[in-house]
């Protein structure tokens, strides 16, 4: 706590690196300095497996489908605008495609997961389209309510098991096959969201963000990028959906359940908005949170919003961009 | 209707609920011309321009360009075309560094037609253009968030994202307010070039003076009809719109 | 057949008075405010306990959880709210977590000897028991009060918007707040205002509709659905557009009830949303253009 | 900065909890069995059977505990929250909760829950992949276990289920129906049912077997779970003539249909599966308006009877224990479940998986509900025999108290009519 006549100075570190990104090459300090994070989080990720025990490993695959969830909230609503409270559809849209092409046409789970995910996609994307006209809320409040209404569809024509869904799908050969694949799919997506973004699409779907009415002007259509934004998202929501019917070779109703749409929501808030990396923090410090709290019933639910609710009034930034800018700064106190 | 008349806008007229924005209004514009379209705040000259761009669609009336009716097309579509503008309001993508701003028109299809996909590397493109427009190029400026540019630069981005479309006609909504008098003393030059180069402006403008160096012609409305059209000095001798000016605002 | 024209129109009434409070809160302060269903709830239990545990007059307790409805209504303004304005995203989340926190937390089991409400037996008392019997169809009292009360409501909040000067003033921060803040119009004070009166009337709503069931915790979500449902077809913040489309949700629901099943509510419900977006984005009566700048 | 600060001190404030409650149940595991209990606390149904479960748990202790081999060992109950049949709650964390048990709690057996059947049913893979005994104590009563259980017999023998099934309670319902048949004449029947796929299935079957019987279904009633208006079923089964209104439906709404049953004085009788009326404090909370509707409360025991020794003092026990008396799916059968495996493991001298299997598959053991026995698809055995088989448990809502009208073996009193049902 600084005394009266003190004040904090934040001193930034290594802002050449930084601003221009060819100086990084001229020492190993500097590009240390830029790929130690990435890396920390790459080989952490990878390392986790080995060092959990067997009921944290399961809870870490939870955790990565969480984690996608929140990517592609993350995507969709800073690097597009859509805010879309729907991520239970592509789960529900997801594990249902993969169930049932496992337990109909007997297609092995390698095969279904990516098909699923393609299926799941343009199913998704077919669904959100009439909305894409709507902007901000509207949006976002449509899409909170297509998960539940999906359901009802499902419970109304009594489709696929209905309410009690269809068990005893097949399951991933292993463990360790079951978490390589949700992890590597994180990093996988992570990485590769984050080229896009610097990609032309990617800057026309931030410019879509920024201003829709200049996009238009320029004589691009927005609805295109807006689809494609969507089918994008739904495809790495599909692909968690397809995995987590496969882990526990189940699909049912409550793959639409909403705990799909808030959680990756508080992670993204948590973990911060627009950074990619921060929601794939928060997923992972979040439900594995939620199953420690297990014990407490729905007290857990409560202190969750509150720890939500904290963070998106005081620290709207999020962790990650706290972390970062810790990263780049350092702070002392000198005499005024 | 002449062989060079490039646009021709015949009745149109818009109705915000009660409020009847633009009625009846119409002008023809030659290749190469400069239009200014002036007349107090809320006389309609923003919905005009909106119409003609397709931002709004009109409630009746024509908008022939080159002889093809444009009236109620998508905006992007007419973009297209060729009829590009700027905003009043400015809003870059204030997220992007500025040379990427025009990654977002020089990948329109109108683009990529003219250029049949051989633009080769679109950032130096772009860096070219901004450096056409007046921003210096080796400069830090270009890399910047264009968020944080300051105004002058600003409007001159709202320009370069026009121009990178390769446009006919360019609507330019007040590109002038809230620039300084060396400002705009600078961005003249560039206007005239543009029509050097054979596009043609239609200029909403609320600085007379400096409209006038560069308009052939201006259409004065006042409460969403046209007033009066014509060379600028005529223009402004007439009464009514002594009195619209006198009986409207002169603030900017 | 009656029973379709009679119970549709109960239904709508219904549909309204759980929506009006939202499309008032959103009108005035362009808070979309998510706790709506939970608050409710809240009014639900409250009054029961009230009723049940302090054995207080019924009338009396309905009173005091309608002030307590609208005091939390502030609190969540004044607290959480206020500082989220204009983030619409953040002001969602926000006021769902919120709405999260009340309703779990009417369901804490056993933490501090603290016994959640769970189970169906939790029932307001009707006003007035009975029925009685329109062209064959009998209905209870209850119901009637219900669409009395959206009667009332509806003329009420019109009288308020149009007569009463703070109503003028909500209704002016509603069109355009620019301009009522010029005239002096605190738009936070009006926003606050609505939130209060927003929660007071999603509370009205419950000791209202309540009787006619019970009162569960997961009423809370069903009814925050419907509330969204309802104002994104009449448009948000339209609070003519709220009755109108509580009366075409509340029919067409009926109607297919009484033609394939009550199954298809829900379809129903979707395809009627879908609809009228495609043909008109911002809503029946809904004031936001798409794509347009203010002239 | 100081905000930030303050949010990371309630961050591991939380983990600490949380850390402390997973230390708490993963630490002591010595000497006791444990027993791992997964329950939606948060719903009526778990409450019941944890009730059960904690009171059987209690009483075999006191008792010494159970005897394996030659030496006795208490049981230690590791609950666990479930948190199935709760809105928004996926049954992939159901399951989690499930593995937990089985991981890192590392208990010996599983017992209870889940409740849901889509749980249920997705458990019984879990239970096969990790190879733990499993002894489904609390609800989950859906026909598709068993069936799920008989095609792969080998793979699901760890799961047996001594909670009940819907085909059984189905059948108790047609032979009431039969019986009233017999006594008051009548022939017609309104069905009217939550819309899940166990209330679809059960009525499927009643109706066709109840044709079979003679009777008419001059009407059917499908309503979405969560609906809060029955009127229009109501004025129709009102208008069908029909003399029993029979209600296959657990969600708490199904008060309302009663409510309005009783306000519109519909002039059919309530029969069938009322989640709601099966509560003890129904009555009071309808004010009354539930009277004469008759339910089934799936477990004798629950309500006082004569049917078997056991089952009044495990009435009085629960009382005394709990303060209030049993409520209905989950009291008895947990309570037992935790003495069928006491059993089974004294039996077999030990908590090896293959040699507790050969064991319960022969249980015989007499309980509150009558005898329980396991089939060939590892399902409790009901019947109208104590001696052999376990009893359902039918109330007649009758001024105030369940009384228990049906099997009659366990029958405390008459049937009655409402004064506006003329026969």
């Amino acid at each position: 706590m600084p005394s009266q006549d003190q004040r904090k100075k934040r001193l930034d570190r290594s802002i050449n690196v930084r601003s221009t990104g060819l100086y990084a090459l001229s020492s190993w300090r500097e590009m240390t300095y830029l790929l130690a994070p990435r890396l920390l989080l790459i080989v952490g990720l990878l390392v986790l497996p080995l060092v959990l025990d067997h009921y944290w490993q399961r809870v870490l695959c939870t955790a990565g489908v969480f984690a996608i969830l929140a990517l592609s909230f993350d995507f969709l609503a800073e690097y597009v605008g859509l805010v879309c409270l729907g991520g239970a559809l592509f789960i529900g849209f997801g594990g249902y495609a993969a169930g049932l092409l496992n337990e109909y046409l007997g297609l092995p789970p390698v095969v279904t997961i990516p098909l699923a995910a393609v299926i799941g996609a343009c199913l998704s994307t077919l669904v959100i389209m009439p909305c894409l006209r709507l902007r901000g809320i509207y949006f976002a409040i449509i899409t909170f309510m297509l998960p539940l209404f999906a359901r009802n569809v499902i419970i109304a024509l009594s489709l696929f098991g209905s309410t009690e869904g269809i068990t005893g799908l097949d399951t991933l050969p292993n463990i360790w096959v079951e978490q390589y694949v949700i992890v590597i799919a994180v990093l996988v997506i992570l990485f590769a969201l984050r080229r896009f973004a610097s990609e032309d699409v990617g800057l026309i779907m931030m410019a879509v963000k920024d201003n829709d009415r200049a996009v238009l002007a320029s004589g691009i259509s927005i609805f295109r990028y807006r689809v494609l934004a969507v089918f994008i998202a739904a495809l790495m929501g599909c692909f968690a959906g397809a995995y987590l019917t496969h882990l526990y070779g189940w699909l049912g109703l409550s793959l639409f359940a909403m705990d799909f749409s808030i959680l990756p929501i508080a992670a993204t808030v948590m973990g911060g908005m627009g950074t990619l990396v921060g929601p794939v923090i928060g997923a992972l410090i979040l439900s594995p949170l939620s199953e420690a709290l297990r014990g407490l019933g729905q007290l857990r639910v409560v202190l969750y919003c509150l720890l939500l609710l904290l963070f998106i009034l005081y620290k709207p930034e999020g962790l990650m961009n706290f972390l970062e800018r810790k990263y780049h700064q350092f702070e002392r106190l000198e005499k005024v | 209707m002449a062989a060079d008349t490039l646009l021709d806008v015949r009745g149109v007229s818009k109705k915000f609920g009660g409020v009847q924005a633009v009625r009846d209004v119409g002008f023809t514009l030659n290749q190469g011309q400069v239009m200014g379209v002036i007349g107090p705040n809320g006389a309609g000259k923003t919905t005009l321009v909106n119409l003609v761009t397709g931002f709004v669609k009109p409630d009746d009336g024509r908008i022939l360009y080159k002889g093809k009716n444009i009236a109620g097309m998508a905006p992007n579509k007419i973009a297209n075309l060729g009829i590009v503008r700027t905003f009043q309001v400015m809003r870059p993508y204030h997220s992007l560094p500025t040379y990427k701003n025009l990654i977002v028109p020089l990948n329109s299809p109108r683009v990529r037609k003219a250029t049949a996909g051989k633009l080769g590397d679109l950032d130096s493109v772009a860096i070219d253009i901004l450096e056409e427009i007046g921003f210096e190029r080796d400069a830090r400026v270009p890399y910047k968030i264009a968020g944080s540019l300051p105004l002058g630069y600003q409007k001159r981005l709202e320009l370069a994202r026009c121009i990178a479309l390769r446009p006919e006609i360019i609507l330019c909504d007040e590109v002038f307010s809230g620039l300084s008098m060396s400002e705009i003393s600078s961005m003249i030059p560039l206007l005239e070039k543009f029509v050097i180069e054979g596009m043609t402006l239609i200029m909403v403008e609320h600085r007379l003076r400096e409209l006038f160096r560069v308009a052939d012609k201006v259409l004065v409305m006042n409460f969403g009809e046209k007033i009066a059209e014509g060379p600028p000095q005529e223009v402004m001798k007439q009464d009514n719109v002594k009195a619209a000016y006198i009986g409207g605002d002169r603030s900017k | 057949m009656e029973s379709v024209l009679i119970y549709g129109a109960i239904n709508s009434v219904t549909f309204a008075l759980t929506a009006i409070g939202f499309s008032l809160v959103y009108g005035v302060s362009r808070i979309p405010n998510f706790a709506h269903g939970a608050i409710y709830v809240l009014v639900g239990f409250l009054t029961w306990s009230l009723v049940n545990d302090l054995n207080l007059n019924y009338g009396l307790s309905i009173v005091i959880s309608l002030t307590i409805a609208s005091v939390v209504g502030l609190a969540i303004y004044q607290f959480v709210l206020i500082r989220l304005r204009g983030m619409p995203t953040s002001e969602i989340i926000a006021s769902f977590a919120v709405s999260l926190i009340i309703l779990e937390g009417l369901r804490l089991q056993g933490i501090g000897g603290f016994k959640g409400f769970i189970g169906p037996n939790y029932m307001l008392r009707p006003f007035f028991d009975g029925k009685i019997a329109i062209f064959n169809v009998f209905v209870d009292y209850q119901r009637l009060i219900v669409v009395g009360a959206g009667v009332v409501l509806a003329v009420g909040m019109w009288f308020f918007t149009h007569r009463t000067k703070i109503g003028l003033s909500l209704r002016a921060i509603a069109q355009d707040e620019q301009a009522a803040m010029m005239l002096g119009i605190n738009s936070d004070r009006a926003a606050m205002i609505s939130m209060a009166i927003g929660s007071a009337l999603a509370g009205l709503a419950a000791v209202i509709i309540l009787p006619l069931g019970n009162v569960t915790a997961e009423a809370g979500y069903h009814v925050l659905v419907y509330a969204l449902a309802v104002c994104i077809i009449g448009g948000l913040g339209s609070w003519a557009g709220t009755f109108l489309a509580a009366f075409l949700v509340g029919f067409a629901m009926k109607v297919s009830t009484y033609m394939f099943g009550a199954l298809w509510e829900s379809v129903v419900l979707v395809g009627t949303i879908i609809l009228v977006l495609l043909i008109k984005p911002s809503g029946l009566l809904g004031k936001q253009k798409e794509l347009e700048e203010r002239v | 900065m100081r905000k930030g600060f303050h949010l990371l001190i309630v961050t591991v404030v939380m983990l600490g909890m949380g850390l402390g409650v997973t230390d708490g149940t993963a630490a002591e595991k010595a000497a006791p069995i444990a027993v791992g209990a997964p329950i939606p606390r948060a719903s009526n149904y778990g409450q019941n059977g944890e009730r059960g479960m904690i009171l059987a748990t209690e009483e075999i202790n006191a008792a010494g505990g159970v005897k394996v081999g030659d030496s006795l060992r208490p049981f230690k109950l590791e609950i666990i929250d479930s948190r199935d049949e709760e809105p928004g709650v996926p049954t992939s964390e159901v399951l989690l909760a499930i593995e937990k048990l089985i991981l890192q709690t590392k208990v010996d057996l599983v017992a209870g829950g889940p409740c849901m059947s889509e749980c249920g049913m997705a458990a019984l893979d879990l239970f096969a992949r990790y190879k733990k005994l499993d002894v489904v104590s609390i609800g989950c009563y859906t026909p598709g276990w068993d069936e799920k259980v008989s095609k792969d017999k080998e793979k699901f023998k760890y799961s047996f289920r001594e909670s009940g099934s819907v085909k059984w309670y189905v059948k108790e319902a047609l032979d009431l129906l039969r019986q009233m048949k017999g006594k008051f004449g009548f022939d017609k029947i309104y069905v009217s049912i939550d819309d899940s796929a166990m209330c679809r299935r059960a009525s499927e079957i009643v109706e066709t077997l109840a044709v079979k019987d003679g009777w008419k279904i001059v009407g059917k009633d499908k309503h979405p779970i969560g609906s809060t208006d029955y009127s229009s079923a109501l004025t129709e089964c009102k208008n069908s003539g029909a003399e029993i209104l029979f209600i296959w439906a657990y969600a708490p709404e199904t008060s309302i249909l009663m409510k309005q049953w009783a306000s519109m004085e519909v002039p059919a009788l309530p029969i069938g599966f009322i989640g709601a009326a099966e509560d003890p404090g129904f009555w009071q909370a309808t004010d009354g308006k539930c009277a004469y509707s008759i339910v089934t409360l799936s477990e004798t025991g629950n309500v006082p009877t004569k049917a078997t020794p056991k089952a009044m003092d495990f009435y009085n026990a629960f009382k005394k224990r709990w303060g209030v008396p049993p409520r209905s799916t989950g009291c008895v059968s947990a309570y037992e479940g935790m003495y069928v495996l006491k059993d089974a493991i004294e039996r077999s001298g030990s908590l090896q998986e293959d040699a507790l299997i050969a064991a319960l598959e022969k249980t015989n053991l007499e309980a509150v509900r009558g005898t329980i026995r396991f089939d060939e698809n590892h399902q409790v055995i009901y019947g109208y025999d104590p001696k052999n088989s376990v009893l359902g448990c039918w109330v007649q809502w009758q001024d105030g108290e369940r009384v228990q009208v049906f099997p009659e073996v366990a029958a405390m009193g008459e049937i009655k009519l409402p004064p506006w049902i003329k026969r």
